[in-house]
């Protein structure tokens, strides 16, 4: 067994016995800062995976942002999970989906296989090859070297490249997206009234709110 | 090949499960807030010596990054403790 | 915190390091990771910081929530507008080709900075919501 | 040149990690909060400066190296900052040392 | 033995799938809820990222002396996702805080319990 893959195992170990462990914690801080841990990992083994830009953007959320909403929620919120049933369906519900997902890994490529589809498919070296100098454009187009169209745009980071300019109509709706939910933080709380928590607390439906659900 | 970059990570990944298993079991908050602290230092080094590793070292700003922002959780939690609240002013 | 003076003194050295670093990570995003998504966030983060030592109106005052609020928008805007350029220019939407001489490094710049102005903002909008929630309960 | 790094790096790096490894052992096995603090200063200190050092001989150019030196430069501004925070808040919310004659664990409960 | 090896990641990646979907479904707690909601999202995305990896590849940012890359369109598929992932985590985070006020809990239970009441 080499290095990597045992760096390989000793980090999704401990990365699954952190989703354990924030699974059986009943405190809601603590949950909270094995949160930010579990980001920490994860973002860890993106970089183990070649994904550097993933693992930065993990980094940067899970560092900062996650961890500051939850504790913020927490503020308002009581911090202790309440002591609940938890149904035997879920766990069976749980187990059988696992089941079938392993089952359907059996089919998958294994790890790193030079001949998965997601390596061998054409748009991949398209992708690659417009990491190329632009000087080389009109070559490429006359000569058609490239396996594509010869499109090319000489930034090193093709993440970058295909971040903006091939899916260019992804990033956008995904801007899109984030926009809505910054208007929709807004709007939501704009209309909350402020209280402090108080468990025994009557509901009084004020008329100006919208109502609880039924 | 870089033997002792192996080992290095090895040591540091040791170091990250003690801390998780410190930040599981707490007891109290600030042990927790402690065992996070670490780990986050153990995550800079750990990214620092895989950049080596893996031979793109340019990848550290990662690490960089982790440096710069691993305070921020502290303080957060620090300060949800001290007053219950995120948004207290200067008092 | 007034009498956190360690904690002030610290918070000022690195705030504008982060800023910086998030400059950084938005303009180097060509050559290396990085890109107007991380550095959006830890541009907010900054703010977040600062928020988190100095108060939320010190904040506030730094960066007025009605202004972070027109970035969100104005991100998004940035962004649709670079497409409906290229398309005034001759080519079809978000087509950076049609933007004349390095027409993708120019587009891609810009949507980039479409994309940091509007995650920065919504993520600064975020927290100043919360908090705010949090300070007059 | 690479036999010296090579050397360099088992002088500076494995100690470095040795550090960090003795660091976690003691933030677990240590008794209560204050102690746990020492041992992870170990990691905070020690841990990171030889590694970090160790990684800037091994670096390829000038500018890796900054980003190391950078790297160190912040872990070295952040973490004492982070434990001088973490103990003044553990200490005015009237969390004790354990002392020699103190029978009973310091804190029990995570809410105060 | 191999290919235990080469299906451990997927393995792995089921099982905080699945340690995800528990807490959402088993748990009554809403932010609990919340927070498996975002492990299952981690584990979506390191799924994603284990299939543009190559063997003996490195990071798809072109460099000298590099000839095998990773494919590049899962990282992009996922740095968005993150992003989104954060934002419709601090909404739903939104919508907690609202759901405390009116109901004065967030367990899902008794908010059930106080809707048959009304």
């Amino acid at each position: 067994m080499s290095g990597e893959q045992l760096i390989d195992i000793v980090l999704l170990t401990l990365l699954a016995s952190t989703a354990i462990a924030i699974a059986r914690l009943r405190n809601l801080l603590a949950t909270a800062m094995l949160t930010g841990i579990f980001s920490l990992l994860g973002a860890c083994w993106m970089l183990f995976l070649d994904a550097p830009d993933v693992a930065f953007t993990e980094a940067a959320v899970g560092a900062g942002m996650s961890t500051i909403l939850i504790l913020a929620t927490l503020c308002v919120v009581n911090a202790e999970e309440k002591p609940s049933r938890e149904s035997p369906i879920a766990l069976v519900a749980v187990l059988l989906t696992g089941g079938v997902l392993v089952y359907g890994t059996l089919d998958m490529p294994s790890y790193g296989d030079p001949d998965a589809p997601a390596t061998t498919s054409p748009i991949t070296r398209i992708y690659l090859d417009s990491a190329n100098a632009p000087s080389e454009q009109e070559e490429g187009h006359a000569a058609g070297s490239n396996p594509g169209d010869g499109f090319v745009v000489g930034i090193p980071n093709t993440v970058t490249t295909v971040l903006a300019s091939f899916r260019g109509y992804d990033t956008m709706g995904e801007t899109a997206v984030i926009f809505t939910a910054g208007l929709g933080v807004l709007m939501v709380l704009a209309g909350a009234r402020h209280r402090r928590p108080d468990p025994s607390m009557e509901i009084e439906p004020e008329p100006v709110d919208e109502g609880p659900g039924k | 090949m870089k033997g002792y970059l192996a080992i290095a990570l090895l040591g540091i990944l040791v170091t990250m499960t003690l801390a998780l298993v410190r930040a599981t079991l707490g007891p109290s908050v600030y042990d927790r807030i402690l065992a996070v602290n670490t780990f986050g230092t153990a995550t800079v080094l750990f990214i620092a010596v895989l950049g080596f590793f893996t031979g793109r070292p340019d990848f550290l700003d990662l690490a960089l990054l982790y440096a710069l922002l691993n305070f921020i959780g502290t303080i957060a939690i620090l300060k949800y403790f001290k007053r219950g609240s995120l948004a207290a002013g200067e008092d | 915190m007034k009498n956190h003076v360690i904690l002030r003194f610290v918070t000022k050295l690195l705030i504008p390091h982060i800023l910086l670093y998030a400059f950084y990570v938005q303009w180097h995003g060509d050559f290396g990771p990085g890109g107007g998504f991380q550095a959006g966030v830890i541009f907010a983060a900054a703010i977040v910081l600062y928020g988190l030592i100095f108060g939320l109106q010190a904040a506030e005052r730094a960066i007025r929530p009605g202004l972070v609020q027109s970035g969100v928008a104005l991100g998004l805007l940035l962004y649709i507008g670079v497409g409906i350029a290229s398309m005034l220019l001759g080519g079809e939407f978000l087509d950076y080709d049609a933007l004349g001489h390095d027409g993708q490094h120019h587009g891609i710049l810009l949507v980039e900075t479409g994309v940091f102005i509007t995650v920065a903002s919504v993520m600064i909008t975020v927290f100043y919501s919360f908090a705010e929630l949090i300070r007059r309960q | 040149m690479d036999a010296v790094r090579e050397l360099l790096g088992w002088l500076w790096i494995v100690p470095g990690a040795t550090f960090c490894v003795i660091g976690g052992i003691g933030l677990l096995r240590f008794p209560e909060f204050y102690s746990r603090m020492h041992a992870a200063g170990v990691t905070d200190t020690l841990g990171a400066a030889l590694v970090l050092i160790g990684l800037m001989f091994q670096s390829p150019d000038w500018t890796v190296a900054v980003k190391l030196a950078l790297i160190l430069f912040f872990l070295y501004v952040t973490s004492p900052t982070a434990a001088h925070a973490l103990i003044h808040a553990a200490h005015t919310t009237g969390h004790e040392p354990l002392l020699a004659d103190d029978p009973a664990p310091a804190h029990e409960g995570d809410i105060p | 033995m191999t290919d235990v090896l080469g299906l451990f990641n997927y393995w792995i990646v089921i099982v905080l799938m699945m340690t995800g979907f528990y807490i959402v479904i088993a748990r009554h707690n809403l932010i609990k809820k919340l927070i498996g909601l975002s492990v299952f999202q981690v584990s979506v995305f390191l799924l994603y990222i284990t299939i543009g990896v190559i063997e003996g590849g490195t990071a798809p940012i072109v460099a000298e002396g590099y000839a095998v890359y990773s494919n590049p369109l899962p990282s992009v598929l996922i740095l968005t996702a993150i992003v989104v992932g954060v934002a419709t985590i601090a909404v739903g985070l939104a919508l907690v805080v609202r759901i405390q006020e009116e109901y004065g809990t967030i367990e899902e239970d008794e908010i059930q319990a106080q809707d048959h009441k009304a």
